[in-house]
C-alpha cells in the first residue's frame, strides 16, 4: 500500500492538483459523453415510436373517410 | 405501401456471413446483444487499472506522484490515434462498397476519437506543468496530437453542416481519407521541424525501465479505454441506425415494439 | 446493332428519397426516338429530382436507368454524350457576353462548335441586338435565352431534357423555343420536359406523365 | 484532353480578366498582411528578419483560404458546375484546369511581390531568393488542397471558416517545409532537403488532390 | 425600434444557430491560425511571447475580414436585403442589429477563447488578462468597419479580397492600439491611455458605421 | 383628406437609362385606387426597371414619381409603408421553415403579424404539409409559394408591386394567388404586375400597360 492515509492520497506528492485535475476532467467529459449518447438514444426510438404513431392515426383516418 | 423490394436489395440473405452482418437491420440487435458484456468489461478493467496504478505502482524516483497521469493520458493519446486509422478504415470500406453501416460506424467512432485526443491533451498539459514547467510546448508529439484534434473538429463540423445524410457521409469520407494520408506526413514533418535546427529542449523525462506494475496498469487501463470506446460507440451507431433509417421497415417494428411498449 | 430497337431511356422501379420523405416509387417510363415527355405534376412533386436522376445528376434510392437497353452507369460516356440537360439555373455567366457563354459551354461539354453557328443561334432566339452586353446586364428573359441559344445550336444530343424552360420568356421566345423543340423530334431526337404553362409543341409521338399518380 | 484543360485555363483566366480587380487584390492582400504584421509586433529589425520567413508563408496560406472557397462557388451559383459534372470529358481535368488558372492568379502573384516583402523585413538576397523558391514550389499545393476544401464545401453555408477548419491541418506540412527552409539555410544544413519535400507534397497533391476535389464536387451536388 | 433592433440580431442569430457548426467554426479558425504562426516561425517560447499580440490580433483581424464579406451576401442573394431597403424601419438600425449579431458569433467567442491561446504562446495570467481586454473593447470596431467594406464591395465579385483591401487601412488604428498595449505594458507605461483610444475608435466607429453601411447598400440596389 | 382624390401612385415623364441604352422616356402611368395594372412587354423592354422605380429601389434617369399626389421622395415613410414589392428574387432564407421566414419579413417591414394569420395564409397557398421543413428543401415552386404567401397575410399595404408572381407556381396555386389579388383589388388596393403567362384576374378597373410602345 503506497498511501499512509486519505489525506496523502489526495495530495498526490504535491501533485493533486495536476493528477485529479486530468482525472476528473477525464470523469466528467466521459460521463458527460454517456449521458449525450443515451439521450440521443431514447431521443431516436422516441422519433421511430411518433412515426409509427402518426402513421396509425393516418390511417384511422383515410379508413373512417 | 410496401417496400420489400427495398429490403430485399439491401439485406442479402445468402452469402458472405460477414457482409450479412453489414446490413444495419442485421447489425442492430447483435451490437444490442454486445453492449453488456462491453461495459461489463469496461468497468472492471477501469477498476482494475486504477487499482494497479495508484495503489500497487510505486511513487516514481524522478517524477514523484504526477506521472500516474500516465495511466489516462497515454492511453488517451492511443485511441485518439487508433480511433482515426479505424475511422478512416471505414470510411475507405464505404466507399468502395458502398454499404452504408461502415459510414454509421465511423460518425459514431468520431466524436469518441475527439474527446480521447482532447483528454490526452488536457492531461498532457497538466502533466507537463510539474514536469517541464509549462503547460505546453511546441514539442512535435503536442504539435501533431493538436492537429489530430482538429483533423476530428474538421470531420464532424463537416458533417453536421450537410442535411443529408447519404452526402455527409461520402464527403466526410473523402476528408477523413485525405486526412489519414497527411496524418504520417504532419507527424514527420512536425517532428522534423522541432528537432532540426533547435536541439530537444524538452524530452520526455521517462525511465528507461519502466516498473513493471506501471507498465500493467497503463496497459490495464488502454484496455479499459478500448472497451468503453466499443461499448459509446456501439450505442451511438445504434442510435444513427434509427436516425437514418426510420422509414424502413425494421425501424418502423421497432418503433412499433416501443409504441406498445409505452402503452402497456 | 441489335441494340437499336432498345429504347432510348428507359427506368425500371424508380424511387426517390428527399429528406425523409419518399417523393415517388416504382416509376417506369420508357422513351423512344422521336417521343415528347411532358412531365407534369403539382409543385414538390418530384419532377426536378426525377430530371436529375434520368441525366445522373443525383442517385435514386432505388432502381435504376438505362440507356439504349444497357444500365445507364454502365455506358456513362455514352450517356452523358447524348444528352443534353437545362435545369431551373442557367449556367450563364454573369462577366461573359452571349457568345462567350455559349463557346465556354460547348468547351465544358467537349464540343467545338463554329462561331457562325453559334451566332445564328443567337439571332434566332432574339438577342442579336444584345451581343456585347455581358449577362449581367441582361434582363431575366434575355438570360434564360443564352442559355436556350445552346439548344438551337445542338445536333449532336439525341436526349433532351429541360426543367421549366419557358420561365422567364415572351410569347415570341416561347415560339421559337417550340419550333426547336418540334424540329429536334423530327430529326428523331427525344425530348424530356416540365413547365406549367400550356404550350404547344409538335409532335408526333407524345407522352404526358403525371407525377402526382405517383406521389406516395 | 490537353485542349480541354488550355479551353478551362483560358475560360478562366478570361472570367478573371473582365473582374480585372481580381488579379490585383489578392497581391493587394498578401502585400497588406505582411506589412500589418511590423506594426502588430513591433519594428525592431533583427527579430523582423527572424520571423520574415514565416509570416509571408502564413501570409500566402491566408491568401490562399480567403479567396479559395469561391473557386468554385459561382460556377455552382448559375448552374455551370452541373454541366460540368455531366460533361463527357473527364471531371479531373476540368477541376485541374480551374486550380492552374486559380494559382497563375493567386499564387503566381506572391511569388513575384515575394522580394519587395523581404526587403520590408531585411532579407538579405540570398534569403529572399530562397524564401521565392520555396514559395514557387509550395503554393501550387495549397492551391490543390485549398481546391479539395472547396468543393467539399460547396453549398454549406458554412463556408468561410469550415473551409479553414478543414483544409488548414493539411496545409501544415507544406508550412513547415516552406518556412523552415529559411531557418535550416541559416543553420547552414542546405535547402535541397526542404525542396525536395515541398516537390514530393507538390506530386502528392497533383495525383490526388483533382480525383478527390471532383469526387467531393459529385456527392456535392447529389 | 429597440424592438426592431432586438428582432434582427434575434433572427440572425437564429440563423447562425441553424448553421450551427458556423458558431464554433469560427473559433476554430481562430485557434487555427494562432497555432500556424509557431510553425511558421519557430517553437522557441520566448519569441512566441514577444510576438502573442500582434499573432492574436492579425488572426482576429483575419478571422473578420475573412467572414464579414458574409454579412449582407446571403440577405442579397435571396432578395431580403431589397427588403430592408423597402422597409418602412430606419435600415441603420437594422444594420447595427445585423452587426451586433455578427460580433456575437464572431467576435464574442474570440474574446472568450484567448486565454487559451495566452496559454499556449507562454503568457502571463496578467498578459492575457490585458489581451483580452484589448480584444473586448477592439473586435466590435473591427466587425463595424467591416461591415462598411461588405457593404460597398456587396455584389462587386472581386468581393472577398477588394475588401480586405478597403478595409484593411481602417483597421490599422485598432491594430496598433490593440496590440501595442502589451508592449507598453511590458515597457511600464500602463493600459488606459491604449484602452481609451480604443474605446473612442469604438465609440466613432459606433456613430459613423452603421449610416455609411446604410448608404452604401443603398448605392449598392440601385 | 383633400387628397384622397389624387391617385395612389403616378409617374411623371419617366425616362430610364440602363448602360448606354434608353430603355423608355416620357413615360406617365396613374393608377387609381383598386386599380389593376399589367405591365406588358418583350423580354428586355424594361419592366423589371421600371417597377424598381416605381418602388424606389433605382432613380430614374428623368421624371418623378409621385405618392398620393406629392412627390414621392418627399413622402418616403408613407411611400415605402403603403407598398408591398415581390421581385424576381423570393427574399427567402434557405435555413428557415416557411413559418419563420414570414415572421422575419414581416420583422424587417416592421410589421407584427399573428401567427394564426401567418399559418392560415401558409395553409391557403398549399405549405401545410411542408411547414418543417427549411426552405433549402423546398422545390423550386414551394419556395416562390413562402414569398407569395406574405401577400395572402397582408392587409396593410395599399399597392401591390409584382414582378413575375406565377413563375414557378402550379395551376392550383396560380389560381389561389389570383383570388388574392382580386381580394386585394376588392378591398379597394391597387395592383401593379407584370407576367409573360395568360392569367385570368378578377378586377373593375384595370389597364395594360405596354411598354414595347414606350421603347426608344
Ligand atoms: C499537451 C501535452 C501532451 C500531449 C499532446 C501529448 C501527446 C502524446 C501522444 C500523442 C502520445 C502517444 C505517442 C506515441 O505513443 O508515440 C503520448 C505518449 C506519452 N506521453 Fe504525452 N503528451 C503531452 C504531454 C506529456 C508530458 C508532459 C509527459 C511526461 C512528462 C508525457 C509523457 C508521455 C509518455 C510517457 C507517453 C508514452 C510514450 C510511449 O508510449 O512511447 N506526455 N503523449
Ligand atoms: N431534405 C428534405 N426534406 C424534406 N423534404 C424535401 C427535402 N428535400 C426535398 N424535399 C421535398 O421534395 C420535393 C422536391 O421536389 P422537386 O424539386 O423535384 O419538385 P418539382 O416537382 O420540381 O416542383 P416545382 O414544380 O415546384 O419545381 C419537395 O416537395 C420538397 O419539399
Ligand atoms: N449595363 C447595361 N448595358 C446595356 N444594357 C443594359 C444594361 N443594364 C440593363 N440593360 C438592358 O436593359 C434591359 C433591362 O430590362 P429589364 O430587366 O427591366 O427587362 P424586363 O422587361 O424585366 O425583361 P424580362 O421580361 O426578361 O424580365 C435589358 O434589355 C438589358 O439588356
Ligand atoms: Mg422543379
Ligand atoms: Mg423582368
Amino acid at each position: 500500500m503506497n498511501w499512509e492515509s486519505a489525506n496523502h492520497f489526495w495530495a498526490m506528492g504535491g501533485y493533486g492538483f495536476f493528477v485529479w485535475g486530468s482525472y476528473a476532467v477525464t470523469a466528467l467529459l466521459v460521463a458527460a459523453e454517456l449521458v449525450l449518447v443515451a439521450r440521443r438514444m431514447r431521443a431516436a426510438r422516441a422519433g421511430a415510436a411518433r412515426d409509427v404513431a402518426i402513421e396509425r392515426i393516418d390511417a384511422e383516418r383515410r379508413g373512417r373517410a | 405501401m410496401s417496400d420489400s423490394p427495398l429490403t430485399a436489395t439491401r439485406a442479402p440473405s445468402s452469402g458472405f456471413s460477414l457482409f450479412y452482418y453489414a446490413s444495419p437491420q442485421t447489425f442492430f440487435p447483435l451490437a444490442g446483444k454486445l453492449l453488456w458484456p462491453t461495459w461489463i468489461i469496461a468497468i472492471g478493467l477501469t477498476i482494475a487499472g486504477l487499482y494497479t496504478g495508484f495503489f500497487i505502482a510505486p511513487t516514481d524516483a524522478t517524477q514523484g506522484d504526477s506521472y500516474r497521469i500516465i495511466f489516462i493520458h497515454v492511453p488517451a493519446a492511443w485511441m485518439s490515434m487508433v480511433i482515426y486509422l479505424v475511422m478512416a478504415f471505414w470510411c475507405a470500406v464505404g466507399l468502395i462498397f458502398n454499404t452504408r453501416l461502415s459510414f454509421m460506424m465511423s460518425s459514431a467512432l468520431a466524436p469518441t476519437g475527439a474527446l480521447w485526443a482532447f483528454i490526452a491533451l488536457w492531461t498532457g498539459a497538466l502533466w507537463g506543468k510539474p514536469t517541464w514547467g509549462t503547460y505546453w510546448v511546441w514539442d512535435a508529439r503536442l504539435t501533431s496530437e493538436l492537429i489530430l484534434f482538429f483533423l476530428y473538429c474538421g470531420y464532424m463540423a463537416l458533417q453536421a453542416a450537410i442535411d443529408d445524410p447519404r452526402r455527409a457521409d461520402r464527403a466526410g469520407a473523402l476528408i477523413a481519407i485525405v486526412g489519414a494520408i497527411n496524418v504520417p506526413i504532419i507527424y514527420f514533418s512536425v517532428k522534423w521541424w522541432n528537432t532540426l535546427h533547435q536541439g530537444a529542449s524538452v524530452s520526455l523525462t521517462q525511465s528507461p525501465s519502466m516498473a513493471s506494475t506501471m507498465l500493467t496498469g497503463m496497459l490495464l487501463m488502454a484496455l479499459a479505454a478500448w472497451a468503453y470506446t466499443i461499448g459509446v460507440a456501439l450505442v451511438r451507431v445504434r442510435a444513427i441506425m434509427i436516425e437514418r433509417e426510420r422509414h424502413t421497415d425494421w425501424v418502423r417494428q421497432l418503433g412499433n415494439a416501443t409504441a406498445g411498449g409505452s402503452k402497456a | 446493332m441489335s441494340e437499336s430497337s432498345a429504347p432510348l431511356l428507359e427506368t425500371r422501379a424508380l424511387t426517390c428519397m428527399r429528406g425523409r420523405a419518399r417523393l415517388f416509387a416504382g416509376l417506369d417510363l420508357t422513351v423512344g426516338e422521336g417521343e415528347l415527355v411532358h412531365v407534369a405534376g403539382a409543385n414538390g412533386s418530384g419532377k426536378t429530382s426525377l430530371l436529375r436522376i434520368l441525366c445522373g445528376l443525383s442517385e435514386p434510392e432505388s432502381g435504376e436507368v438505362r440507356w439504349r437497353g444497357q444500365p445507364a452507369r454502365s455506358v456513362r460516356d455514352d450517356w452523358r454524350g447524348g444528352m443534353l440537360y437545362l435545369g431551373h439555373r442557367n449556367g450563364v455567366k454573369d462577366d461573359f457576353t452571349p457568345l462567350e457563354n455559349l463557346h465556354a459551354s460547348a468547351a465544358i461539354a467537349g464540343e467545338r462548335i463554329a462561331d457562325t453557328v453559334l451566332l445564328e443561334a443567337l439571332a434566332d432566339i432574339g438577342l442579336a441586338a444584345r451581343l456585347d452586353v455581358p449577362a449581367r446586364s441582361l434582363s431575366q428573359g434575355q438570360r434564360r435565352r443564352v442559355a436556350l441559344a445552346r439548344l438551337l445550336a445542338d445536333t449532336r444530343s439525341a436526349l433532351w431534357i429541360l426543367d421549366e424552360p419557358f420561365t422567364a420568356l415572351d410569347v415570341r421566345a416561347v415560339a421559337v423555343l417550340a419550333a426547336a423543340m418540334a424540329a429536334h423530334l423530327r430529326r428523331g431526337g427525344a425530348l424530356i420536359y416540365t413547365t406549367h404553362q400550356p404550350v404547344d409543341i409538335d409532335a408526333e409521338r407524345r407522352q404526358t406523365f403525371n407525377l402526382d399518380e405517383y406521389a406516395c | 484532353m490537353l485542349s480541354l484543360f488550355v479551353s478551362v485555363v483560358r475560360r478562366d483566366l478570361l472570367l478573371a480578366w473582365r473582374r480585372r480587380s481580381d488579379v490585383l487584390t489578392a497581391l493587394g492582400f498578401f502585400l497588406l498582411v505582411t506589412s500589418l504584421f511590423p506594426l502588430g509586433v513591433g519594428p525592431e529589425p533583427e527579430q523582423l528578419s527572424h520571423i520574415a520567413a514565416g509570416v509571408m508563408w502564413v501570409a500566402a496560406l491566408l491568401a490562399t483560404l480567403l479567396s479559395v472557397s469561391r473557386l468554385f462557388e459561382s460556377d455552382e451559383a448559375d448552374g455551370t458546375l452541373e454541366q460540368m459534372l455531366l460533361s463527357v470529358e473527364p471531371l479531373p481535368v476540368i477541376v485541374l484546369g480551374k486550380v492552374c488558372a486559380y494559382w497563375l492568379l493567386t499564387g503566381l502573384p506572391l511569388v513575384v511581390i515575394a522580394p519587395l516583402i523581404g526587403l520590408q523585413f531585411n532579407l538579405s538576397a540570398d534569403e529572399t531568393l530562397i524564401v521565392c523558391a520555396t514559395l514557387l514550389v509550395g503554393t501550387p499545393s495549397l492551391s490543390l488542397l485549398g481546391a479539395v476544401g472547396a468543393s467539399l464545401t460547396l453549398g454549406l453555408r458554412g463556408g468561410g471558416a469550415l473551409i479553414a477548419l478543414l483544409v488548414l491541418p493539411l496545409y501544415v506540412p507544406v508550412l513547415i517545409f516552406g518556412a523552415g527552409a529559411l531557418d535550416a539555410w541559416r543553420a547552414g544544413l542546405g535547402i535541397q532537403s526542404h525542396l525536395a519535400l515541398l516537390s514530393a507534397v507538390l506530386l502528392v497533391a497533383l495525383a490526388v488532390c483533382p480525383l478527390a476535389s471532383a469526387t467531393a464536387l459529385r456527392i456535392a451536388q447529389d
